[in-house]
């Protein structure tokens, strides 16, 4: 296990994170934004595992259970604001929802 | 104690007569002159008692209380000559302003009367506070009723105006800030006791440049409320959009307390950077005589015109401060109430007039005179008055501030003579335009009423009493004025001193000199 | 976990008791009443708690919580303004016909997760503080179901949100990858041994500060704020200009004296762009804003900027300048938002600046404690904000931040500006169209108009006397304080 | 008696107080006796005064009213002192203007600010005596400016014409141009004493100052500059003439017996001041003569009576100069006494004359009122010969004399200055005669309405007396060399040394005087009576009448000073009308709006581009993070 350095570990993570953040970014179906923030969420969860590891500590992977129960939870009050979202403006279209600006 | 009361007393009339005005329409109105007259009649009392005994230090009363412990605010207030007499200015020209709403506010006279009121509180709060927290908190806090003042009951671009004056001064007065707490940090360093106390933050030793840059600091905040050109553009707009009595307060107090901040904070404050500034300043203050004077000329709207000729005559003020010697100082004072009553005298003329034809406009009026001689005769006085006729009192004012400033530096002096003529010409476009040649449009013009002749008759003799008996407001103001400017005795140089003959010349001693001459002297009997 | 700890945690459990009764309750029997008055007593009785905490040292629950000085104050701050909040909630939602209870709960939560911020000193703590806070108030800035700007609000909110505590998360993983821990204290030592701050360090500080602005609302993390603001129904709104912001800036604070990040001018560097930023872009775009919902919200992202003045002073009188004007601040946003909520009608929220059109001469009381609250926030003498804008400036003076105490100034004559206007607004000639919009009950009417004449009178208080409160803040700062100051 | 000094200027301010604060509700009468009386009672005062002076003959008189303000060691009283100077002034203030109160009472009858008019009148009067009587430059400053405003309210009289209005304006500031170079002498000369009183001042000059001090020599400009605007000589001499357009009595009364020479008043009163400085001494007699010139030249050319009057007073006021400038106090002194008398009395004829015309004022539709007038004539006559200066009949003739005689015999006197007067005289009997002919004789061209009663007739004759025989009070060393005034004054003023051995040619330069003024009446005669196709001949000439229209401008100074600083203030001032500095701060509400937008457009309401702008951020902060 310690064969793989942490940087590498922290690399992929980093990655990861940003595969996330740019599909946050480019999408505009906010189900696939949602889903893109997790996938960032999942790789700073990585990075606690990856760093947890590497100091060979529990405290990474208590923190990645922390971060996926809250995930659930985002994603379930997410969920139901997304239906109302939809059944409000009958779309998913993230850029519908701008009734307020400037 | 009775100053705190006098500040009290005020705040208190005020919400009194906001409440008043649910029991009866004109309640606050008397509510009002009642608490005006009443700090007026308390305020010559201190005259009488105090301002007569002449003690070894200019303060005639001095109150301390503690405020904010933690970081050395006190909430103390103290009286020399100079408050008092700008103490006694205000609560006249209150009363006068209480007096001209009488009939012009007629809607929301209750929440008027407070606004009033408490500018006046702020007001006296600022020519009283020794504290220079408890300075800038009264220096704040008069702007948010005038700003009400203006916004409400102002004329067409109100808001605008009071938008207008509510920044500048803001702005200004935040700089004045930040300087007393450069201030306060250096002595508390220097010392070790962290004050506002003006008296305590006296005896700062200060460098150079930090003295340089709080003095600009304050500077800031008094310069724009005096105003000095370039930073004047606020005032026209404030003043011509006021309601009479707004503008008579803006006019006649508000200015007053920049010049009353140079003369009590700046000067003792920063002998040594004020030395440096004081060509700079004076400069100012020709321009401002100058350009005041011009734009004055060109105006067609009375009560803008009568505000840029305060911008001319506030140049007399800066002109006079800085040049560091008594006559110069005495002058200034004149300046202030003089100034204070002339223009509010003749805002409260272009009141009258309004009051009658709705309009500010000179071109709309003419030949006044024939259907309202009683308001030519006194518009005649305040227009002397302004281009400071001899007799009245801003003659004595400009006149000793010339001779003072002359000692300090000739050719602006020669400069700010000049304006002397400028006011001339500004000052008689507004008898022609008004009250001389034809009444072309048949204007109606009902005479002063007997209400208004009661406002009017006062000034007029005030402004005779000044210019022909001023010693009284100068000994009152004297010990003030040698305090202010104890720094300065060695640094600014006397005037060459007169040959030793002259010694025999105050008229106590003329006899000798006439018998001398076998001249005869006759006592007046 | 002693009983001392239960204790020291008794605000907490407190709060969560709260909210499970609160369950309970609304599954058998659904009043409205009955919830609030659980909701305030639970509120209050965690308030009450704390006082006689205030006698207590400071008391370490490894590794989670720090219960000192610091911590107890903001708390105190945090519920009361949290208790007053759904005070005006209960006007707010009583003429509202949602389903009003399971607000409470939320609200109930979302504070606590604020207390729990403001005591954690380990990552963990932080993690947890934050989303519970979060995921709370996705939910209550969503709570008008009826409204599409209320969802359009939350969708905003939940994402961005998301988005940015990932941010946060990555870099506290990184902090944690590079020091091995994540307890402040510990990891400031970490960096003391290693002698300054590694790469990865940095970058995991960086993205924290991300995540941690972003709840602040400081510029360029400041987007969500005027939307949000508008979205929310107004006591929401008045709840996350206050309580979150308030908590994410104890923990801010804690976290960066213990850590002690002054000495790292990067750090220092980018705080104080954000600060001026915030101070600039917030005026600038409220300068000609009409939605005085969006106004107050770009204000409050001005007023973080000059928070950070005072935290950037990083000193002892910072961190009370700091309190103090939070104190002013949050008595004057929940005055204004409430004035905002009493003002609003079931349709809508009074957020345009024709609503308040000669409000002064149709509701004079009304106008004249909005105007109070307007002045606090320019500060302009006789209000709180005045006293709280004038500590920072002398926090600022003290440390010479020059620039960031020269920006205050210009940035709080910009701000002026539109606060008069909507003064001006107000005492402008009513046109009879908005005449007396629909009345509450008197009942409702006179308990908010209470609490707003309360809010007004304390703001005054401590613009004309602030020294009691002074003395508060020194003593219980001072008395035990952990929050090492240079 | 002399305690009674302060009544002198007190009664006619009290007179015109009471007549401010209820003229209009008074009958005539009793205006009329208040605003004469008091001017009357004071007249009285001072002849009293008078005689106890010339018994008692003291150095002066001095009373200290009250102190008007003492500030650092400046303390000016309000004191009066009285010497023989300010006994010739007050003499000829309080008397004439008696009279002249009493003429108005019927030249003013049917005004309907009849009041306001004596209320006006009185202020002068007051304000005049005490210019002439003030112990120190401060009063006498008030004074002075006093005058000016009297003259200002008296000129508007008649407001209702727009012209009168600008006309009391052009007064106004004119004169104040001159107050103010007035006013900063007044600052040099307290820095330098650190007093104003004038006896001071006058005592310890010569101490302080050697002659031609550079000091005293700018004060003394200084000091002309203000004598200059007051007195109207050149280069501020253009507001006198628009000056008539007040009523007659008011130019006979202001703006020719009195204000006008406060100048000289000034000038004789400071006399140490400028006998220290030659320049400014040499300055004013060649003002003094080339005004009367210039003046008389205009003169020549008027066809409404009075600016003839205006002119030729300028030009008399002119002789005065030039006396004061070679050093002959007590003649310009004199010449002051007689020229008030008599022009008072023109003034007052031409008065009479426009009342019996239905104000007509132009002198080419008047004509053969010697028949008409008789009265009016021969005092206009008398009063003529005394301003053309007939010789041995005259008091003219006297007091001009010895100006001209002093040009040459005074020790700095100068052959240019002489000739200057000489023509000057010459001029001047030719354009007084003209008037006298164009009025009087030839044909009647309008018809005379009102005849003028006791009240008119009486000042007429009286100042026709005093104008023949006030000349035998100074008469010339080669008969009867009388010299009771300057003896009278020789305490106040230096009498000027004549160069020894000059007297034997002094007949010569009588005869000459006479000569010129004589042969100068026989041309007007000739041009104006006896040859009218001279005239014809004259106005056919080109150059002629490009010349005539020059000087009926007043040699065009109006017109430069409209070019040079009227038109470029007023066009400053339009320009400016909204001050630019204004702008500036519009231009920073503009940039602060220009950035709202700006900010306020990167709000779209986008999820995404908050997600951008949150990335943005973040990268930022690396950025720092890293590469710091």
């Amino acid at each position: 296990m310690s064969s793989i350095p942490m940087e590498a570990g922290l690399l992929l993570a980093g990655i990861l994170f940003v595969i996330g953040m740019v599909s946050v970014m480019i999408r505009r179906n906010v189900i696939f934004m949602l889903i893109s923030v997790e996938i960032m969420l999942n790789a700073a969860g990585l990075a606690f595992i990856v760093a947890g590891s590497h100091w060979a500590q529990p405290d990474g992977q208590i923190m990645f259970i922390f971060i996926l129960t809250m995930a659930a939870a985002e994603v379930s009050v997410g969920l139901a604001l997304i239906l109302q979202l939809y059944h409000h403006l009958k779309t998913l279209d993230s850029d519908a929802a701008n009734f307020m600006k400037g | 104690m009775i100053l705190l009361w006098l500040i009290v007393l005020l705040l208190a009339g005020g919400l009194l007569a906001w409440i008043a005005q649910r029991w009866h329409p004109s309640a606050p109105r008397w509510i009002a002159l009642f608490t005006v007259l009443s700090s007026l009649l308390l305020t010559m009392l201190l005259w009488v008692n105090d301002g007569a005994s002449p003690t070894d230090t200019a303060w005639l009363i001095r109150l301390e209380q503690p405020w904010i412990p933690q970081w050395g605010v006190g909430f103390s207030l103290a009286l020399d000559g100079l408050s008092l007499l700008l103490l006694l200015l205000t609560f006249f020209l209150g009363l006068l302003a209480v007096l001209i709403s009488w009939r012009e506010i007629q809607h929301k006279v209750g929440f008027f009367h407070f606004n009033l009121l408490w500018v006046l509180a702020g007001i006296s709060g600022v020519f009283l506070a020794m504290d220079l927290f408890l300075f800038y908190f009264f220096w704040e806090v008069m702007l948010i009723p005038m700003y009400f003042l203006i916004g409400i009951w102002g004329h067409e671009k109100k808001r605008y105006a009071a938008y207008k004056f509510f920044l500048f001064t803001q702005a200004s007065g935040l700089l004045m800030l930040l300087a007393i707490l450069g201030l306060y940090f250096i002595h508390g360093n220097q010392t070790g006791t962290y004050t506002f106390n003006y008296f305590e933050l006296l005896n700062t030793t200060l460098a150079p440049v930090a003295a340089r840059w709080l003095m600009f600091g304050f500077l800031a905040a008094f310069l724009v409320k005096l105003p000095v050109v370039p930073f004047h553009s606020w005032l026209p707009d404030a003043h011509s959009q006021a309601p009479t009595a707004g503008s008579v307060i803006l006019a006649g107090l508000l200015l007053k307390t920049g010049a009353y901040g140079l003369l009590r904070f700046v000067l003792p404050l920063f002998p040594t950077a004020t030395v440096e500034f004081a060509p700079w300043a004076m400069l100012l203050g020709v321009i401002g005589i100058l350009y005041g004077a011009i734009l004055a000329y060109s105006q067609t709207d009375l009560k803008r015109l009568v505000a840029y000729t305060s911008v001319s005559h506030m140049g007399f003020v800066i002109l006079g401060v800085f040049a560091f010697n008594e006559w110069a100082l005495q002058g200034v004072v004149m300046q202030m109430i003089a100034h204070g009553l002339s223009t509010g005298a003749l805002f409260i003329l272009a009141g009258f007039l309004y009051e009658r034809l709705h309009t500010r406009d000179m071109n709309k009026m003419g030949g006044f005179w024939t259907t309202a001689p009683k308001m030519g005769v006194m518009a005649l006085v305040f227009v002397m008055a302004s281009l400071g006729l001899p007799g009245l009192g801003n003659f004595i004012a400009e006149f000793l501030t010339l001779v003072g400033a002359w000692q300090a530096n000739n050719w602006l002096t020669v400069f700010a003579t000049i304006g002397l003529v400028l006011a001339t010409a500004y000052s008689l476009r507004i008898m022609q335009k008004v009250f001389l040649e034809r009444n072309l449009k048949q204007q109606v013009l009902p005479d002063l009423t007997f209400r208004e002749m009661l406002i009017a008759a006062p000034m007029v003799v005030l402004m005779l009493w000044l210019g022909l008996y001023p010693q009284p407001v100068l000994d009152l103001a004297q010990p003030a004025i040698k305090q202010q400017l104890q720094a300065y005795t060695p640094a600014v140089p006397a005037v060459t001193s007169p040959a030793p003959q002259t010694a025999f010349y105050p008229p106590a001693t003329d006899s000798t000199y006439f018998q001398k001459m076998k001249g005869e002297t006759y006592e007046f009997k | 976990m002693n009983s001392n700890d239960f204790l020291h945690l008794m605000p907490l459990l407190i709060l969560t008791f709260g909210a499970i009764i609160n369950m309970l309750v609304i599954s058998v029997w659904r009043n409205h009443k009955i919830i609030y008055v659980i909701t305030a007593l639970s509120m209050l009785a965690a308030f009450g708690s704390l006082l006689e905490q205030r006698t207590l040292g400071p008391h370490h629950i490894d590794p989670l919580f720090i219960i000192d000085g610091f911590a107890v104050f903001y708390m105190g701050i945090i519920l009361l303004t949290a208790l007053l909040i759904s005070m005006l909630s209960y006007a707010y939602f009583e003429q509202r016909e949602e389903q009003k209870e399971e607000y409470y709960l939320l609200l109930i939560l979302s504070t606590l997760g604020a207390c729990v911020l403001v005591l954690s000193k380990h990552f963990a703590s932080l993690f947890l503080g934050l989303e519970i806070l979060s995921v709370a108030l996705y939910a209550l800035i969503a709570y008008l179901r009826k409204r599409e700007r209320s969802d359009e609000g939350g969708i905003k909110y939940l994402i961005l949100a998301a988005f940015s505590s990932a941010f946060l998360l990555f870099g506290m993983a990184l902090v944690y990858a590079s020091a091995g821990t994540m307890e402040f204290a510990a990891i400031a030592t970490a960096i003391a041994s290693a002698g300054g701050l590694s790469l990865l360090m940095l970058t995991g500080f960086g993205m924290m500060i991300v995540g941690v602005g972003f709840k602040l609302g400081v510029v360029p993390f400041h987007m969500w704020t005027p939307d949000v603001y508008e979205g929310a129904p107004a006591p929401v709104t008045a709840f996350i200009a206050t309580v979150s912001k308030g908590g994410m800036l104890g923990l801010l604070i804690r976290f960066f004296m213990e850590v002690d990040g002054f000495r790292y001018p990067a750090l220092v560097l980018i705080f104080t762009i954000i600060a001026v930023a915030s101070m600039f872009v917030g005026n600038l775009l409220a300068l000609m804003q009409r939605n005085v919902k969006r106004i107050l919200a770009y204000s409050s992202i001005a007023h973080m900027g000059y928070l950070l003045v005072a935290f950037l002073a990083g000193n002892e009188m910072g961190v009370q300048a700091i309190t103090f004007y939070l104190v002013a601040y949050f008595i004057t946003t929940v005055g204004a938002f409430g004035i905002v909520a009493m003002l609003s009608d079931k349709v809508r929220d009074a957020e345009l600046l024709s609503d308040y059109k000669g409000l002064l001469w149709r509701r004079p009381w009304t106008a004249t404690i909005f105007t109070a609250m307007l002045l606090s926030l320019a500060g302009i003498p006789l209000t709180g904000g005045f006293v709280g804008k004038f500590y920072i400036l002398a926090a600022g003076v003290n440390t010479g931040l020059w620039l960031l105490v020269v920006t205050l100034i210009i940035n709080s004559v910009i701000g002026l500006y539109y606060y008069i206007k909507i003064i001006a607004v107000m005492f402008q000639q009513p046109d009879a169209a908005t005449e007396a919009t629909a009345r509450l009950r008197p009942a409702i009417y006179v308990a908010s108009m209470g609490t707003l004449t309360i809010l007004a009178l304390l703001l005054v208080g401590i613009g004309i006397y602030p020294t009691a409160l002074l003395n508060l803040i020194a003593t219980v700062l001072d008395s035990y304080s952990t929050v090492a100051f240079r | 008696m002399a305690e009674l000094l302060w009544l002198i200027p007190a009664l006619p301010f009290a007179g015109a107080l009471l007549l401010v604060l209820l003229g209009s509700r008074l009958p005539r009468a009793l205006v009329t006796t208040i605003g004469v009386g008091s001017v009357g009672i004071s007249a009285a005062v001072t002849l009293l005064l008078g005689i106890e002076y010339l018994s008692e003959s003291p150095a002066f008189y001095h009373q200290v009213v009250w102190n008007w303000f003492n500030v650092a060691g400046f303390s000016p009283s309000v004191a009066f002192h009285l010497d023989a100077l300010s006994m010739v002034f007050i003499f000829v203030i309080t008397f004439v203007g008696f009279l002249i109160h009493v003429y108005s009472t019927e030249y003013m009858a049917h005004d309907p600010d009849y009041a306001r008019f004596f209320a006006c009148m009185n202020l002068f009067v007051g304000s005049m005596l005490v210019l002439v009587m003030a112990d120190n430059l401060l009063l006498l400053y008030l004074g002075w400016e006093g005058v000016g405003l009297c003259s200002y309210l008296l000129i508007g009289f008649w407001y209702k014409e727009k012209a009168n209005g600008y006309a009391a304006r052009k007064a106004f500031i004119i004169t104040r141009v001159g107050d103010t170079a007035m006013a900063i002498g007044l600052f040099m000369l307290f820095q330098t004493f650190g007093t104003l009183h004038i006896q001071t001042i006058s005592t310890e000059a010569v101490q302080v100052w050697d002659t031609d001090a550079r000091m005293a020599v700018i004060i003394a400009f200084l000091l002309l500059g203000g004598a200059v605007g007051k007195s109207g000589q050149l280069p501020l001499q253009t507001w006198l003439p628009d000056a008539m357009a007040g009523p007659t009595p008011v130019s006979a009364l202001i703006h020719a017996a009195t204000m006008v020479t406060a100048g000289v008043y000034l000038i004789a009163r400071m006399h140490v001041i400028f006998e220290l400085a030659p320049g400014a001494m040499m300055a004013v007699a060649v003002i003094g003569a080339i005004t009367l010139l210039l003046a008389g030249c205009a003169a020549l050319t008027q066809y409404d009576l009075k600016r003839v009057l205006a002119y030729s007073t300028i030009s008399q006021i002119g002789y005065m100069f030039l006396a004061l400038g070679v050093g002959a106090w007590s003649a310009g002194v004199f010449h002051f006494m007689i020229h008030a008398f008599f022009k008072a009395l023109l003034f007052l004829c031409a008065g009479a004359i426009i009342l019996a015309l239905h104000h007509e004022q132009d002198m080419r539709r008047m004509g053969g009122l010697q028949k008409k007038l008789p009265i009016v004539f021969w005092t206009f006559l008398i009063g003529a010969a005394s301003l053309a200066a007939v010789p041995l009949v005259s008091a003219g003739f006297y007091s001009k004399d010895q100006i001209l005689w002093l040009q040459l015999a005074g020790e700095n006197g100068n052959i240019w200055l002489y000739l200057a007067g000489l023509l000057g005289a010459f001029i001047t009997s030719i354009y007084t005669f003209r008037m006298v002919f164009l009025t009087f004789y030839g044909e009647s061209k309008t018809h005379v309405g009102h005849q003028p009663t006791m009240a008119i007739k009486l000042p007429l004759i009286i100042l026709a007396v005093l104008s023949l025989v006030g000349g035998f009070i100074e008469l010339p060393h080669n008969f009867g060399h009388v010299v009771l005034f300057s003896d009278f004054l020789s305490p106040i003023l230096p009498t000027i040394s004549v160069v020894p051995d000059f007297n034997r040619y002094e007949w010569m330069l009588q005869l000459l005087a006479a000569v010129v003024s004589l042969s100068g009446i026989f041309i007007a005669y000739l041009i104006y009576l006896k040859k009218p196709d001279l005239r014809a001949s004259l106005h056919r000439s080109e150059t002629a009448m490009a010349v005539h229209r020059f000087w009926h401008s007043g040699w065009g100074f109006d017109k430069l000073y409209d070019t040079l600083l009227v038109r470029p203030y007023v066009f400053l001032a339009k320009v400016n009308k909204d001050d630019v500095i204004d702008s500036f701060y519009t231009f920073l509400t503009r940039l602060a709006e220009a950035f709202h937008d700006l900010f306020s457009d990167s709000q779209t309401g986008l999820v995404r581009n908050y997600v951008m702008g949150i990335v943005v951020g973040a990268i930022m902060i690396l950025t720092i993070t890293i590469f710091l």
